[in-house]
Formats: C-alpha cells, sequence, structure tokens
C-alpha cells in the first residue's frame, strides 16, 4: 500500500536523476505507473463493496501525532480510481502530445509527484498528512503550471495558482489544528468513531472557517475561482488532469471528507449552498461569454464544481448521491473534452471557436469522442450524464418548501449553460464545414492513438456507464456516497424513473440548451460594462490589492530603513525608553533608601564637577580635538573616582587604556575636516529630549536597584579564600586569573581579533575594480 | 620627532620601564598589578623608542614582527590553562609549586596564563599601533 | 562532576585560529589546517552531543571552582544541539570558503577570524555564567566586525560601520542589563540566578532588567524595531560570510533570548505580550521589506528577519508545544539559511549578479543544481514534509491554544508572503530566460572541476541534513521535546550545575 | 557620593546616546565611549563601594580584616574596560577607513546602496 501511494514520489525521484533515459520515446512507458496502481488498487474492490474499510500504518513522526495513516474507504476508492484511471490515460497522452519536448522528463517528474501527492491526499487517514499532501499538489500543480517557463504568462498564472491554492494551504492547517486541539487527535479515523463531538465544540465556527477557505481556495469556488482559468496556461494533458478529475476535486474530497464530522449544520449547510450555488451560477454565466475552448471549460469546470459543493452543502441523501454520481460524471466527460481540446489545439493551431469548424472531417474517430463527451455533459438519456443530472434534479427537488423552488431553478439554469459550454466544446469545432483559416489541413497529419484512444476511452465510458448504471454504482457511487454521509445509502442509480417531475427538468434543460447552443454565438460585450464588471471581479480586486501591498511594502520599508544610522538609533532607543519606561513608571513604586550611602565630600565634589563639565565639552563642542581632550579628562576622572573607591588596579587600567584611546584618536583623526554642523534646532532638541530621558530612566533604574542591595556572597568567598585557596593577595587579579580566568582568556582574544582586524583593515588595500 | 634628548632618555628608560613592566608582571598577584597592566607598560616602552628612532629601528630591534607575538602569548596562556586537564581537573584548575621562589612567590599556572596575556597585550598594541604609523607614513 | 570534553569544541577552534596565525600568510596550509579544525570541532561536537544526550547535563567548573564561584560550562541538550548545528554550518562554510574566498582574504586572516567566531559561538552556547557570555558575545561580534569589513569596499565598510555602531550599542545595553542584574542578586551563575531571581523581592524591577535583556538580546536578533542593522550591511560580505552571518549569528541572540527566559526570568504576562507583539510586528516587516527586494540577498536578509519573527512568538507564547517548535525551528533555520547563502554564492558565481533583473535561466542551464536549490527554498518555505513545516504545526497550535489570532494571523501571513517571494523568485531567476547582458562570464564553468566540488558538496551536505531534519523529524522532535521540557522544568540544570 | 555617581551614569548615558544621534562618525564614537564609560561606573556602583580599601589582602595576613571594596565588579570592569579598548580601537580605524573611502564623516552620506526596490 505505501508502495502504491509513495510511487509517484520514487519516479519523481528517479526521473530526476536518470530522466534523459524517458526523454524520447520510452517516455510511454511511465505510463505503466499510474496503471499498474489502477489494477492494484482493483483487488480492494471485493472489500470496499463488502463496505470495510481498510487501514494502514506506518509510523512516522509519532511525537506531532502524524503517522503514515492510510485509510481506504468508499469515497477513497472514488478518488483513486479517477486519480489513477484517468491519470493512465493522460501519461500515455502526453507522451505524444508533448513527443520531442526537451524537457519530457521533468514533466512526467512533476506529474509523477502530482499524482503520488493526489492519491497520498485521498488515501490519508490523518488531518496533517492530508495537509501535506496538500501542499505537495500545490506545489506540483506550481511547476506543472508554470511548465512552459519561458512564457512570461505561464509563470504568471503558476504563481498565482500557488498564492491562491498555498494561502489557503495555511488556512487548513489553521483548521486542522484546531481540531486537533479539539479532538486530542490529528487521525480522521479517530475523530470519526465520534462524530457530532466536533460540532459541539466552542471552536467550530472557526474550523469551518478555515477548511472553508482552505477547500473554496483549491476547488476554485468564488471568490477564489480566477486562477482556474489562469492555469489554462498549463499543457493540455494538465488541465484535463489537475483541472477535471484531481487537483481542484481535493477540496471537494475534503468537504465531502469533513461532511459526517462537520455537516448537518446550519452554518455547513447555508454556507455551502450560497457559495456553491453563486459559484455554479457564475461561473456558468461566464462560460457563455468566452470563445477560448479553454477557457470555457475553465468555467465550466469551476461551475461544475460550485455544483458538487452545492450539493455537498444540502447534505441530504440524494443529494449526496449525485454529489458523488456527478463526481465521477463530470471527471469522465471533462477530462475527455480537455483531451480533445488538446488535440484540436495540437492539430489546428488555435482554439478560439470563431475559427474552428468541420474538423470531424479530419478526425472522425476524435469527433465521436467529443459527441459522446458533450452528449454526456448535457445529459442526454442513455449517457451517464443522464443519471448525474436526474440525480441533481432528484437532490433539490427533494429539500423543503423555500429551498425546492429556489434551487431547482437555480440548478435548472446552471445545467443549461453547461450544457451549451459542453456543446460549444465538444460538437462545435467538429461541427459544419472547414474555415479558410484551416484549409491547409491539420498541423499533424498522422494523429498517434495515444491522442485519440484515451479521450474515446472516456467518451465510451461516460455511455457504458449510463447504459449500465449499476456498474458504476456497485462499484464506486453508492460506497463513496456512504462514506460522505456517514452511514450507508441504499439508492440505486436507475436510468428510467418513470415520467415524473425530474424527467421534465431534464427535457427542459435539453431543450433549452440546445436550444441557446444553436442560437446564441458569444460576441464581445462592450467595453465599458466589461471594464465596471472587470471592475469589481476578484480577479482584478486581488492583484489590485497585491499592487497596492506591493506599494504599501515598498513605502513602510523605506520608511524604516530608509538609510539614516541615527534614525535607526532614535527608533532603538526610543523603543527602549518607551518600553522600559512604561513598564519601569507603571510597577516600580520609587523609593529613594539613603541609609548605607556614603557622604559626599568636597574632594568628590570636585571630580564630580570636572567630569560633568568635561562630558558637557565633549558633547557641544565644535572642534574635534576639544572634544578627545575633554572626553579624555572623563576618563582620567574616572581614574580618580577608582582610586579613590579602591580600585587601583581599576585605575591603573583605565588610565593607560585612555592614554592609548587618545593617542589612537589622535593619529587617526587629526587629518579629518571640522565637525559638520548641520543639524537643526528642533532635531537637536528632540534628540536631546531623548537622550535625555534615556539617562533619567538608567539613573532611575539603578537608583532602584540600590536600594535594596543583594547578599554578595561570591564577593565574599573570593575575599575569604583569595590567599587561601588560590595563593594571591590582590583579590581582583585572582579573581581575572583564576576565579574568572575564562573570562579574561577571552577577552584576550578580543584583543588578538581587533588587532588582527585592524591589521588587515589598513594593510590590505582593495582597489573597487577588485573581483569579490 | 626624533630629538637627541629622547634619544638619550629612551636608552634608559626603554630597559627601565620592560624591567618595570614585568615587576608589574610579576606581583600582580599580591599587589595592584598584572598582565595587562604590565604589557601596556611595556608596549609604552616600545612606542617611545619608536618616537625616539623611528619604527624601522624598533622593529629591528623586536626582531619579530609584533604580530607574531599575539598567537604565542594566546598559546602560552590556553596552554596555561590546559595543562591541568591533563591531569583530569577541570580546565584552568589551578596548580602550584610547593617552595616559594624570591620576589615572585609562589609559582603557579596563574601566573604563566598572565604571562601570556602580558605577551597577547604587547603584541596587539603594537601591532595596531605600529599599523597605523606605518600607514600614516604612507 | 567536571567534564572537559565540553570545552573541546571551544578549543578545537581556539587551536586551529592561533595555529592560522602562525600560518599567516601561507594560503594552502591554512586551508588544510582550517579544514581540519572544523571538521575536529565536528567530532568533538558530535561526541559532546551524544555523550549529553545519554547522560544528561554535563558542567565544567572552570579552574575547579564549584558554581556558583567560578565560570562553569554547562552542556544540556539545549546547547549540544547548538554546538553541533554550529559545527555542521561551519565545516560547509568551512569548504565553501576554501574556493569561494578570494586570496586576499585568506592572507589577512579569514581563516583565523571565522575560527574565532565559531569558538565564540561554542562559548556563548556552552557557558552558564551571565557575564561570561557577554564576553563571548563580544567575541563573536569584533569577529563580526573584522569580518564584514575584511578587504570590503566601499558599500560594505558602509554597511560595517552601521553595523558596528548598533551592536556595540546592544553589547552596551545587554553589559547595563547585567550590571543591575547583578546588583540585585550579587551572582553571575546562571543556574544561580535562577534561584536568586526568584527569591528577589522587587520582582517589578526583575521584569525592567528582563527588558533591558530583551533589548540587547533583541538587537542581536534582529527583532522589531531593532533590526536595522541587518537589512544595512547582511547584503555585503562575500556570500561565504554571509552565509556564517545569515545561518548563526541572529540565532545566537535567539538563544541568549531563549536562555535567559527560560532560565533566569519566567517571562511575566507583560513581557509575553510584549514578545509576541514584536513577533508579529518582526514578521510582518521582514515579510514587507523582502517583497520588493530586486537583489535575493537583500530578499534573503529580510526573510531572516521574518523568521525571526516565528521564534519569538514561540517564545513568547510559552508553553511547551512553542517551544519544542521554536528549537525545532532554530535547528531547522541554522542549516536553511546557511545553505540559502551559499546557494545564492553559487548563482553569484555562475552569472556574475544577485540582482533578479539580470538572472535568468538557471533551470535549463543547470537543472541538478536547480533540483538541489528547489530543496533549499521550499524547507525554507516550509512546503510540507520538508524542515520548515514541521515547526509551523506546534506553532499554530499553541497560538490557537494561547487565543493568540493576531500572532497566528502573522504567522500565516508570513509563511504565506515567504512562499510568494519564494516561489516569485524562483519563477524570476530560474525560469525566466536569462536576459541579454553585455558581458558574459560565468566564474563557475571557468573552475576546475575539483574546486567546483568543493563548492557544490557544502550546499549539497547543507541539503541533506535539512532533508533530514524534515523527513526524519521525528528524531527533531524528540530532541525539540526534551529541550522544551528542560526549559519549563529548569529543575535538572540546577541540579546539575548547582549541586555536583 | 551614591548620588553624584548615579547623576553621572545618567548624564554619560544621555551624552552618549545624544552624541550617537548626530551626524557624524567621530562623534558616534564619541557616544559609544561615553556609553561605554556610563556603564563600567554602573558596575562599579553594584559593587558595595567602600572608600579607600582595595581588595588586597593585606601583607601580613591571609584573609580580610576590614572592610575592602567589592572585587567582583572591579574584575568585571576590567575585563569590560578591555574589550571596549578592542573594540573602539578597531571602531577607529574603521572609520579612517571609511573617511578614506567617501570622504567625509557624515553618516547621513553612507547610503550608496541603501534603498532599492
Amino acid at each position: 500500500m505505501i508502495l502504491a501511494v509513495l510511487s509517484g514520489f520514487l519516479a519523481a525521484l528517479i526521473l530526476a536523476f536518470s530522466g534523459k533515459l524517458f526523454r524520447g520515446r520510452l517516455s510511454v512507458l511511465l505510463g505503466l505507473l499510474p496503471l499498474s496502481i489502477f489494477n492494484y488498487f482493483l483487488y480492494f474492490f471485493p472489500d470496499i463493496s463488502a463496505g470495510k474499510v481498510i487501514t494502514f500504518s506506518y509510523r512516522w513522526i509519532p511525537s506531532l501525532g502524524i503517522n503514515l495513516d492510510f485509510r481506504l474507504d468508499g469515497l477513497s476508492m472514488l478518488f483513486v480510481m479517477l486519480i489513477t484511471g484517468i491519470g493512465a490515460l493522460i501519461y500515455f497522452y502526453a507522451a505524444s502530445y508533448l513527443e520531442g519536448h526537451k524537457f519530457l522528463d521533468r514533466f512526467y517528474a512533476y506529474l509523477s509527484l502530482f499524482m503520488g501527492s493526489m492519491l497520498g491526499l485521498v488515501l490519508a487517514d490523518n488531518t496533517l498528512l492530508i495537509f501535506i499532501f496538500w501542499e505537495l499538489t500545490s506545489i506540483s500543480s506550481f511547476f506543472l503550471i508554470g511548465f512552459n517557463n519561458d512564457n512570461a504568462e505561464s509563470r504568471k498564472s503558476a504563481l498565482m495558482a500557488l498564492a491562491i491554492t498555498g494561502c489557503g494551504g495555511f488556512f487548513l492547517l489553521a483548521s486542522f489544528v484546531l481540531m486537533g486541539i479539539a479532538t486530542q487527535t490529528y487521525s480522521i479515523g479517530q475523530m470519526l468513531a465520534a462524530p457530532g463531538f466536533l460540532k459541539e465544540q466552542p471552536a467550530y465556527e472557526l474550523v469551518l472557517f478555515f477548511l472553508f477557505v482552505g477547500s473554496f481556495s483549491k476547488s476554485a469556488q468564488f471568490p477564489f475561482h480566477f486562477w482556474l482559468p489562469g492555469a489554462m496556461k498549463a499543457p493540455t494533458p494538465v488541465s484535463a488532469y489537475l483541472h477535471s478529475a484531481t487537483m481542484v476535486k481535493a477540496g471537494i474530497y475534503l468537504l465531502a471528507r469533513f461532511s459526517p464530522l462537520l455537516g448537518d449544520h446550519l452554518l455547513w449547510t447555508n454556507t455551502l449552498m450560497i457559495t456553491g450555488g453563486f459559484t455554479m451560477l457564475y461561473a456558468a454565466a461566464h462560460s457563455v461569454f468566452k470563445k477560448d475552448l479553454k477557457s470555457i471549460l475553465a468555467y465550466s469546470t469551476i461551475s461544475a464544481l460550485g455544483m458538487l459543493v452545492f450539493l455537498i452543502g444540502i447534505g441530504t441523501r440524494y443529494a449526496i448521491v449525485a454529489a458523488a454520481a456527478f463526481i465521477l460524471v463530470h471527471a469522465l466527460y471533462k477530462a475527455g473534452l480537455f483531451l480533445i481540446t488538446g488535440i484540436i489545439d495540437h492539430e489546428a493551431g488555435t482554439r478560439n471557436i470563431d475559427k474552428l469548424g468541420g474538423l470531424r472531417k479530419w478526425f472522425p474517430l476524435v469527433a465521436l469522442a467529443g459527441l459522446l463527451a458533450a452528449l454526456s455533459s448535457a445529459g442526454v438519456p442513455l449517457t451517464f450524464g443522464f443519471i448525474g443530472k436526474d440525480l441533481i434534479y432528484e437532490a433539490t427537488l427533494h429539500t423543503q418548501d423555500f429551498f425546492r423552488y429556489t434551487l431547482t431553478p437555480l440548478a435548472l439554469i446552471t445545467n443549461i449553460l453547461l450544457l451549451y459550454a459542453g456543446f460549444s466544446t465538444g460538437i462545435r469545432p467538429f461541427a459544419g464545414s472547414i474555415p479558410e483559416n484551416l484549409s491547409k489541413g491539420p498541423l499533424h497529419p498522422s494523429l498517434s492513438p495515444l491522442l485519440w484512444i484515451p479521450p474515446l476511452i472516456l467518451g465510451g465510458l461516460s455511455i457504458f456507464f449510463g447504459l449500465l448504471p449499476y456498474v458504476p454504482d456497485q462499484l464506486l457511487v453508492s460506497h463513496a456516497a456512504s462514506s460522505i454521509y456517514g452511514s450507508y445509502i441504499f439508492l440505486p442509480l436507475k436510468i428510467w424513473h418513470g415520467f415524473n417531475l425530474t424527467l421534465l427538468l431534464s427535457a427542459v434543460t435539453i431543450v433549452a440548451g440546445a436550444a441557446l447552443y444553436f442560437l446564441y454565438r458569444p460576441a464581445t460585450a462592450s467595453a465599458a460594462t466589461q471594464y465596471w464588471l472587470q471592475w469589481f471581479s476578484p480577479q482584478h480586486l486581488t492583484e489590485w490589492t497585491g499592487e497596492k501591498t506591493r506599494l504599501f511594502a515598498y513605502h513602510y520599508t523605506k520608511m524604516l530603513q530608509n538609510g539614516y544610522l541615527r534614525s535607526y538609533i532614535l527608533t532603538i532607543t526610543v523603543f527602549l525608553i518607551g518600553l522600559i519606561g512604561y513598564r519601569f513608571f507603571s510597577t516600580v513604586d520609587l523609593r529613594v533608601n539613603t541609609s548605607g550611602f556614603t557622604e559626599i565630600r568636597f574632594f568628590e565634589f570636585v571630580v564630580f564637577a570636572i567630569t560633568v563639565i568635561a562630558t558637557i565639552t565633549t558633547v557641544f563642542t565644535n572642534s574635534r580635538l576639544t572634544a578627545i581632550v575633554s572626553m579624555s579628562i572623563i576618563g582620567l576622572s574616572i581614574c580618580l573616582i577608582y582610586v579613590y573607591y579602591g580600585a587601583p588596579d581599576l585605575a591603573m587600567t583605565q588610565f593607560t587604556i585612555d592614554t592609548l584611546t587618545v593617542v589612537l584618536f589622535v593619529l587617526v583623526l587629526y587629518r579629518l575636516p571640522q565637525y559638520l554642523i548641520n543639524s537643526n534646532r528642533k532635531m537637536k532638541l528632540r534628540d536631546g529630549l531623548v537622550a535625555f530621558s534615556f539617562g533619567t530612566l538608567i539613573s532611575l533604574i539603578t537608583l532602584q536597584a540600590l536600594i535594596s542591595p543583594a547578599n554578595k556572597e561570591i564577593s565574599r568567598f573570593y575575599a575569604d579564600n583569595a590567599y587561601l585557596l588560590a595563593k594571591g593577595k590582590n583579590v581582583v587579579n585572582v579573581i581575572l586569573v583564576d576565579f574568572r580566568g575564562a573570562d579574561t582568556m577571552v577577552e584576550t582574544m578580543v584583543l588578538t581579533i581587533a588587532a588582527l582586524g585592524v591589521y588587515s583593515l589598513l594593510k590590505l588595500n582593495v582597489k573597487p575594480t577588485d573581483k569579490d | 620627532m626624533q630629538s637627541t634628548i629622547l634619544k638619550t632618555a629612551t636608552n634608559y628608560l626603554l630597559p627601565l620601564l620592560l624591567l618595570f613592566s614585568v615587576f608589574i608582571l610579576l606581583r600582580g598577584h599580591y599587589e595592584s598589578g598584572g598582565g595587562f597592566v604590565g604589557g601596556l607598560v611595556a608596549s609604552i616602552a616600545f612606542v617611545l623608542h619608536s618616537f625616539a628612532y623611528g619604527l624601522e629601528r624598533t622593529q629591528k630591534l623586536l626582531k619579530y614582527p609584533p604580530k607574531s607575538f599575539i598567537p604565542v602569548g594566546l598559546l602560552l596562556s590556553f596552554m596555561s590553562g590546559v595543562l591541568p586537564m591533563f591531569g583530569g581537573k577541570a580546565y584552568m584548575t589551578g596548580v602550584w609549586s610547593s617552595e616559594p621562589l624570591p620576589v615572585i612567590g609562589l609559582v603557579g599556572s596563574a601566573l604563566f596564563f598572565d604571562i601570556g596575556v602580558f605577551i597577547v597585550v604587547i603584541g596587539v598594541t603594537l601591532t595596531i599601533l605600529f599599523t597605523i604609523s606605518e600607514s600614516i607614513d604612507q | 562532576m567536571t567534564d572537559n570534553l565540553l570545552i573541546l569544541p571551544i578549543f578545537a577552534h581556539l587551536l586551529t585560529a592561533i595555529l592560522l596565525i602562525f600560518a599567516w600568510s601561507h594560503i594552502n596550509l591554512q586551508r588544510v589546517i582550517s579544514l581540519f579544525g572544523h571538521f575536529m570541532a565536528l567530532v568533538l561536537s558530535l561526541h559532546l552531543f551524544s555523550k549529553t544526550w545519554k547522560a544528561g547535563i554535563l558542567t565544567m567548573q572552570a579552574g575547579g571552582w564549584k558554581a556558583p564561584f567560578g565560570i562553569t560550562f554547562v552542556s544540556d541538550t539545549f546547547s549540544a544541539t547548538f554546538v553541533v548545528l554550529t559545527a555542521i554550518a561551519g565545516l560547509a562554510v568551512g569548504i565553501f570558503s576554501t574556493v569561494s574566498v578570494t586570496k586576499a582574504r585568506m592572507q589577512f586572516g579569514y581563516f583565523a577570524i571565522s575560527h574565532f567566531l565559531m569558538m565564540g559561538l561554542n562559548g556563548a552556547f556552552l557557558t552558564g555564567d551571565i557575564f561570561n557570555l557577554y564576553v563571548w558575545f563580544e567575541i563573536v561580534i569584533i569577529s563580526s566586525f573584522v569580518l564584514m569589513t575584511l578587504a570590503g569596499k566601499k558599500p560594505q565598510m558602509e554597511g560595517a560601520i552601521k553595523y558596528v555602531a548598533m551592536n556595540m550599542l546592544a553589547s552596551t545595553v545587554f553589559l547595563t542589563a547585567i550590571a543591575i542584574l547583578y546588583g540585585l542578586t550579587g551572582t553571575l551563575n546562571m543556574a544561580d540566578l535562577s534561584l536568586k531571581v526568584a527569591q528577589i523581592e522587587k520582582k517589578e524591577l526583575v521584569s525592567v532588567t528582563s527588558l533591558l535583556f530583551f533589548v540587547g538580546f533583541g538587537i542581536k536578533s534582529a527583532v522589531f524595531p531593532l533590526y536595522f542593522w541587518l537589512p544595512s550591511s547582511y547584503h555585503t560580505p562575500p556570500s561565504a560570510i554571509a552565509a556564517t552571518f545569515g545561518g548563526l549569528l541572529t540565532k545566537m541572540g535567539v538563544y541568549a533570548m531563549m536562555r535567559t527566559f527560560t532560565l533566569v526570568f519566567v517571562p511575566d504576562a507583560f513581557t509575553q505580550h510584549v514578545l509576541i507583539a514584536c513577533a508579529i510586528l518582526t514578521l510582518f516587516t521582514g515579510a514587507m521589506g523582502a517583497l520588493n527586494k530586486t537583489s535575493i540577498r537583500r530578499m534573503f536578509s529580510y526573510l531572516i528577519i521574518c523568521h525571526i519573527g516565528f521564534m519569538i512568538g514561540g517564545l513568547g507564547l510559552h508553553t511547551h508545544v512553542a517551544l519544542a517548535a521554536v528549537v525545532f525551528y532554530l535547528i531547522h533555520d541554522i542549516i536553511v539559511k546557511t545553505n540559502l547563502f551559499l546557494a545564492t554564492g553559487i548563482i553569484h558565481k555562475i552569472r556574475g549578479s544577485t540582482d533578479i533583473r539580470r538572472l535568468g535561466g538557471l533551470y535549463e542551464e543547470y537543472p541538478k543544481l536547480s533540483l538541489l536549490m528547489a530543496i533549499i527554498f521550499f524547507s525554507m518555505v516550509g512546503i510540507p514534509p520538508l524542515s520548515g513545516f514541521w515547526p509551523k504545526i506546534g506553532l499554530f497550535q499553541s497560538s490557537l491554544d494561547q487565543r493568540s489570532y493576531i500572532l497566528l494571523a502573522a504567522f500565516i501571513l508570513a509563511s504565506f508572503f515567504t512562499l510568494y517571494i519564494i516561489a516569485k523568485m524562483w519563477s524570476e531567476v530560474f525560469w525566466k530566460d536569462l536576459p541579454k547582458r553585455p558581458e558574459e562570464t560565468n566564474e563557475f564553468t571557468e573552475l576546475p572541476f575539483f574546486k567546483q566540488t568543493l563548492l557544490i558538496v557544502p550546499v549539497v551536505g547543507l541539503a541533506l541534513v535539512s532533508l533530514y531534519i524534515g523527513l526524519g523529524a521525528e528524531n527533531i522532535m524528540i530532541i525539540s521535546n526534551r529541550i522544551a521540557t528542560n526549559m519549563i522544568d529548569t529543575g535538572y540544570y540546577l541540579d546539575a550545575v548547582l549541586n555536583k | 557620593m551614591e548620588y553624584l555617581l548615579i547623576f553621572l551614569i545618567g548624564l554619560l548615558y544621555s551624552s552618549g546616546i545624544y552624541l550617537m544621534l548626530r551626524k557624524s562618525m567621530v562623534k558616534l564614537l564619541l557616544g559609544l565611549i561615553l556609553l561605554g564609560n556610563g556603564a563600567n561606573i554602573l558596575i562599579f556602583l553594584m559593587g558595595d563601594i567602600a572608600k579607600g580599601q582595595p581588595p588586597i589582602i593585606p601583607r601580613d595576613a591571609s584573609i580580610f580584616t576590614q572592610m575592602y571594596a567589592d572585587p567582583v565588579p572591579q574584575s568585571l570592569i576590567l575585563t569590560a574596560i578591555v574589550i571596549s579598548f578592542g573594540l573602539q580601537s578597531f571602531a577607529i580605524i574603521l572609520l579612517k577607513r571609511v573617511y578614506q573611502m567617501t570622504k567625509s564623516d557624515n553618516l547621513d552620506t553612507l547610503n550608496t546602496h541603501e534603498i532599492d526596490i
């Protein structure tokens, strides 16, 4: 099992290192990978049909509660079949579609990575594991969408797709973590054991919110939908795979998976119904205005996804069965339509429906596949689409009164528009006569069977499932629906329900859709309306926000990192004063305790006065030399203080160091020009105020720290033992070379490094032209 | 700058100051002083000499460039700390001779440590000052 | 029980540095000595780690003076882990340097100083004495000053002035804080401080002092609004030096902050709020700064700041889960950020620029190298299951647990912007076609194969380490959990230092 | 006397910061040095300051018999002074180099590559 899940990753790894082998004809062989996984999972059908859930667990990171736990139930099975089955077709198709591409091996590496991630996603029995695979699908799709990396548009779309789905991913993580906190586990199996538990948690709303953002972004629900049309820049096999059967369905899968845990709650139902309903209508309406085949498909896909979200939102038994069936229906016909579009693009060099027509004369078999897919998408009787559509109406009709009258028309309109979209892509390019621009014939006259067989298989399946609905029902749909619903549903798929309202609705759909197809041609909308509509479109709003963020970031960064050292120091100091000052004045009660303080004597006062004057001189003098001299006077006065308070060693050191510093200063600085005097009064005042507060704060803290002097047991230990244990009488020196000798050792190294630094600074002359 | 008086004075001062610096170094354990101040005094002696006779003479007098003093001193103070480790004691554990020597008193690892510091300080100070003077002369 | 093994990683670098000064201008000899030194340091560190892991906390009382009277060196899992990471990053940078650093720099003590720097880091990680920590900090900053200015041209020098000024200011704040803490407690040993601080009556003053430490360490670790030196300087020195800085220096500040705010001070509610607020702004500011940068090194500099926010935020949350996550993040960050700058160095060698507008086409020309760099970038972004992802779970979890929703939002924002920025950078630097430029020199292909290997090997090595951190996260989690346990319950540490 | 020292600490810290906020590189350095001096006095003050008696055990005794100044702050200051000497001398030379390169003492001009987008 683990091998099956991870084989995609292994394949990607092997391809990354020995890709050259698979750049040519051998690439066809890679299709065997998804095919064999498909076959592997076929063995589990008996178990799944018996209603069993198969679990596998491998230890990975128990400390975080993450193990490689996998779980195969009806829902997973449905998705596994789609991923590997359609995957196999795509692998074969791409071998011909991208034949001779110089990075074909990389393409397959990404595709395998993607397939592996997708498999992992639908099989994972651990929320965090789901997230891991979720992110991996985002990343691998980034590489797939941007596969034509020399195209700027393609790069931009890849980035946009990653940004939206990646951002959603983080919300998803938050949702999972929140669930983990509430349930104390990341295991879905354990959560499912107590399905009602999460709904009663106070965090429920937040969990739901984060989950929705995550799954809506991935399955392109309004207002996150716009990355999907952009992602059509990807090579067509990628679009077919990612945007019909797999990646966008990941969000649907997630909702379906958590439906028994979180569903059946007013918030859940309403949000999903509203979002899904709006998305399906909005996108279907958009698809009608598009002329590019892939754009039509993109919008109709969004619409279909909206439909699925909508159905899961309704959450009744009918709706769930409808959702499960529609996942399959949609995957079959949409993948087929994409593949056909790919062939058209490949052979005719254009995807504009205005410039296409009559292609059945070129490729009759492809036309047949297109027809089958279109019919299935239209829900014409005897196709699998018919059953799907039927179920949708059943679902909307089996709701309570108010919803029945609002949702049914909603579904009806959407379905009519979707039918139009299906016909436009599946039939229109093949109907009529060949236009001028295509009179030269196909670009590659001999169409490889690798290209036309896959869509034909998909079309054939649509019919096969339509004729024998109990096959998909028994194998996939009913078990998937049961998993979503949380308990067993018995609601077999049927071709014929008798003459009833559902049938009428289906008939209306077909008639109205066909009428639309024959009577309407998309025209370019007037520029003004388009402008206004576009301004409020989420895509534009996102781009606008992005642009404004960038602008804000620029100004924000420039304001803070303005290049002036003094402004940095000012910020740091003000922060220090603000933070510590606030804490100090708000909590410490200022006390003054003079007991133990020594008296002030005249001599001390004189030294003090000299220091103060010297300091003030250093600060305010306009002469550099004066500043240096008065600074050395400060040093010398401090020496006197040290001498006076029993620190001869300190005094000696301070004295010599002070002298040396002055010597250095003079040696270095006597050639420098005069000070620049160019800061204005206001600035000086401001700096003075900041400096004053800083000094005052430090003084006050010192004063408070002196109030309750600590017990200096360590000093006493040193004093007591300096001679007895360390055999020295100068305690300071004993501390320096013995008690705290390590400090001194390090200190000499500081000096060493400084000397080396000075040496290299002065001796090493770099010319500006030298290379780094 | 190279006045005769300074030269003559330096002739006497250099050995005196060096002696004094060693004195400061050695007595550090008992009275104020120590390797650091000692090293500074010694470097001042050499700086004076360079003022009197010029940099080149002083460098000749030193034989080795002052920079090469640094690792020697570092190694010495490092070794004085490491030696006790071979006896299974902690780094920098004091090891002492049993009999005191005249003037210096007891000889212990701390003394060698201080001598190391002394040498490093001379090396560092002279390196800094000499490179600066050289760069100014250029 | 005193264990001298503890100090050997420090000595390995010290001795190497001393030997390197003796071998001042013999470049080839220096290369060999330096590599040997790094290698020895790695061996010793690993040995130290395994011993610490098995035997618990090791201590070495320098001079044989028992704590709190002498200077104590302590190796608990936290410090030992950092010593190992320093050694790994050091070895990688060391190998990289042998080719990438110019001859002039080597002749003027590059290797010696970098070993001093490594020694300083090890010292800072291993010391158990607050003043000694200060001294090690100074070693590190003076070495970084020298490395930053070594053979520097104008921009480098200008950056260095700012770097020097703000770091010296930080040291002064740190020293002031130590002074006041000494005045309040009369001791410098961190374990002893932990006991004494708990007994002090004037808790408010302790809190004020702890904030001083926060500011001091905050400057070093580039927390908002104290980070200014980093973007002013990190993009200027050569890659090998930037890698050391980017990977290790700010992390030393974070390490010190973690140490003081778990061992010495337990943050009160106010301090926690301050930490969290600063973390939020750090995350935000770093992300904003990186967003518009056209030089990838500047971009990475801002990302360093951004990611410091994760650690400070976790420290502010101060739960077991959060602390473990921060430790994990630190482990990941040291390896990945070091590697990031090394990789940038290779890009610079290939294209002669780090400006996005002048880069492109790497994906076509160097597919394997691109793959390698993708691993680094995506590890940094935290694409699961690579290394940057795991700590985020803990951080998300504890910010939700503590109801710090703004912090959570900042985490999400920062993660998102990192993802976006890196993806955009990838699309520009790797995917885009190489813009036409007048002179095309590819220093990388001009190098002999052996030297190319020396440049690639450390990057591959670090990438493998980060892959291990990601895929073998269980082991790292076990380490992080143990460290977090010892942070919350400091009893083990105190026992080990004071009662033996 | 403690009052005077506390005042002095405040003065040195204020002046140090004030100088660091100027435009001149030399003032920046002077500011750092003043801050260092302030910090040293602060450490000094945190020991028990006592007049006249250095922490040196009398010649004829093996332990102290009378009041002595706290030796720990003194040794800390010694270390701090030496370290700041190292840093300062390096900084002074750095300043010289930067001056050589930019021909200016003005910190505001050190922005060759600071701002880009």
